[in-house]
């Protein structure tokens, strides 16, 4: 059942410290900044974090990284130009990795949230990133196992919600959010909009209500003004 | 001999824009494409408005247009190198698991990587330099190697210090298995077959030469 | 004893209406459930407007309202019993993969189904009758069973001929292992622990009465 | 690279006598009647049918039934009340039938889009529909292997199309189609209404156009007039 938080910092304040978060975005776009700036905030620690990326610049994932609150991340590309906080914490020996391609993260999150086992995947096989894992060859391709990813919590940002807490998103920003909700026992989504029960075209929803535990409200900032359309 | 030496010494050498426009005009029309970081981006400078090709971005969208600039940029709207780009007539978003799906599942027709090595089977190396110290990202790169109908590369032949990068056997950590159909370099275009490496063409080279400077058997 | 008679014995036994009442009290504010097709679906007909309940059918929708009658019936837009229905304010469509995707995945917290036969363990059997002859369909039947948070069973307690339907080991064809954790029966609610059946309530029948009825290990 | 073609008997034309064939629909909501109809009159036989019915009434899939062009059908619900042609054929041991649980066949259908080689589902698990199947117990729950359903040709209805061949359906009529657009060499869809590049949303696109060969414009009869939307 769907609440509306007054605030991030009230929307996350029961996440423990220890916790499984998945985080949305694909760097800045669709990165709840707000969610995590508040996770920052509440001191929490020991996370592991499932993001496809390791922090860009000084702030959200970046500065919960350079806080010292991950324990481990979980991740398909951590080493960019703006990532020196978690590169510092990596070569420090601070933050475990566990990498993953990103179409198998994402579809390792899918299947959490789709209740299946697990599945077989091309991606990834004869590289050292399937080493350990059990393959099979299934009608002449080769295949490795992947287990589901699943989480206590999930931060997403999505662009307008409605109070069923049905949400859609805007352009690239969509990326990892609509499969985090489904697969975390409490979906937290920050939205630039809220509107009533209606306000949302039924046809048009990319995340139905039922996979949203709290909404909270983060008006857009001097950032351009969106286009016409969801 | 160094790279430079080596650059020197094939006047005909195309550059980086001549290949991108080379790779660009054997798209076939209506082709669906992803264009990998780096310098298969290149290639979408080539691809003519009436070329009919619809580009896929594995950050979940179809039709891309070019990048975006002054009051173009939105910051929702960014390609896998996470520049901010435009968006087409016709285009579509969708999720990250769906985008994979679509790339993964062969409905693309080509995806154009930068490799560090290929082998003669078409093995591809190019995540990973596998340096002690070195922070490993793999980002799309194994899902989009295996995924597409087609997997060319675009590289220069040549390390800088002169080493062939079309290799017997990849000695990178690997990306993928036998993905790789076509490798396009600066001197010449190799076609990799099961029966082996086939030279398309050079460029101010000859295929002697060429043979001399690559360590697997080429056939023409 | 036929059914007849075993239902002139038990004055106070729950009609079907009374029944999907009573279901329907149990079902907690702001809950998503889905109703099976048949008796289970008279259940939507007890939950007031702020109950805050909200109906998922598997063929694609949450947010599903009443029944569609003259006007408001569009045939794009029917129940998983191929009834049409409507569409409430915050509904939303999905395509069948993501719908059971939904349901399977564990996010729906009750999912209300009819059933031949469910054992002391919770195992279900409510698709097939095993008759020799007869054209087996399972529909949704073995993904409902398994995927809610709590699956509820609506039956009456005995057969036409007397037999109970609460049995030590289904002998029909199964739908799901130890899926179950109530069943609401015309003459008692019975709670599927993990050490047996508790008896929850009876109606219009004493505790022993039931226990003589049920071959099944009863607890109070 | 998609076609816009004149008719629904051109749209189909190529089809070959033992083509597996997905058809869209759950019940006559979503059934490309004027498709199936085309390939009733191409005479075109010895198929594989995969639609979650075994068809209503006299048309459609009905129809291509009770002309025994259907040589097995994997279905999840044959039976129905108005099924006789299936009901007939299936008694005179005339059509296969491999029956699937629903959510399982729209997993199989999807896996097959995906290219993921096969999938652990805990539907049907101890059930007669899992006999002779592997099974694994992951994290104390068990599963059934399951392996993707894959076609030659796709036949599905959407409600408007553009021409790239994005599509978006209406209301519950969406069901099996955006799957089974995903798993077929070719993807042939009927829409009521076909519009120019930039008409329909990006952000609402349900079926991107990668995944459609064929466009055939079949517009809508005497029904009702549907709603505003998408």
């Amino acid at each position: 059942m769907l609440t509306i938080s007054d605030n991030a910092m009230e929307a996350v304040a029961d996440i423990p410290d220890g916790a499984t978060v998945l985080i949305g975005g694909f760097g800045p776009a669709g990165q709840p900044v707000e969610l995590i700036e508040a996770l920052v905030q509440s001191g929490t620690s020991g996370l592991t974090v499932v993001n496809n990326n390791a922090g860009n610049g000084e702030v959200g994932l970046a500065a919960l990284i350079g806080a010292g609150r991950v324990r481990k991340i979980i991740c398909s590309f951590p080493r960019q130009h703006d990532s020196h906080h978690f590169d510092a914490k990596y070569r420090a020996g601070q933050i475990e990795l566990e990498l993953v391609p990103q179409g198998n993260l994402a579809e390792r999150i899918r299947t959490a949230g789709a209740g299946i086992g697990a599945f077989f995947t091309p991606t990834g096989y004869g590289t050292p990133l399937a080493e350990g894992k059990e393959v099979r060859e299934i009608d002449g391709r080769h295949y490795v196992l992947e287990y589901p990813i699943r989480a206590d919590y999930a931060l997403i940002k999505a662009y307008r919600g409605d109070e069923a807490g049905n949400l859609v998103y805007r352009k690239t920003a969509r990326n990892f959010g609509p499969v985090m909700a489904t697969a975390a026992r409490t979906t937290i989504a920050q939205v630039h909009e809220l509107v009533p029960l209606g306000g949302i075209d039924p046809e048009v929803v990319v995340t139905p209500g039922v996979y949203v535990s709290r909404l909270v409200l983060v008006p857009r900032e001097a950032a351009p003004e969106p286009e016409e359309g969801q | 001999m160094s790279q430079n030496a080596a650059d020197r010494s094939f006047e005909g050498r195309l550059d980086r824009n001549a290949l991108a426009a080379l790779v660009a005009s054997d798209i076939p029309h209506g082709a669906y494409v992803n264009l990998g970081i780096g310098q298969p981006t290149l290639v979408s400078n080539y691809l003519a408005p009436g070329s009919g090709v619809t580009l896929h971005t594995e950050n979940g969208m179809l039709g891309m247009g070019p990048e975006a600039h002054g009051d173009e940029v939105d910051l929702d709207l960014i390609n896998a190198g996470k520049i901010p780009v435009t968006e087409l007539p016709g285009a579509s978003y969708f999720h990250h698991a769906d985008s994979f799906a679509m790339m993964r599942g062969g409905h693309l027709d080509i995806c154009v990587l930068g490799a560090y090595q290929v082998s003669a089977t078409g093995d591809l190396a190019n995540w990973h330099t596998g340096t002690p110290g070195a922070i490993p990202a793999v980002g799309g790169a194994m899902d989009l190697a295996i995924g597409a109908r087609d997997t060319f590369v675009m590289m220069n032949l040549l390390t800088r210090d002169g080493q062939s990068k079309l290799v017997p056997e990849c000695t990178y950590p690997l990306t993928g298995l036998g993905c790789v159909s076509r490798v396009y370099t600066d001197l010449a275009v190799f076609l990799i077959e099961p029966d082996g490496a086939v030279v398309r063409e050079s460029f101010g080279i000859g295929f002697e030469q060429l043979q001399e400077l690559v360590p697997v058997l080429l056939r023409q």
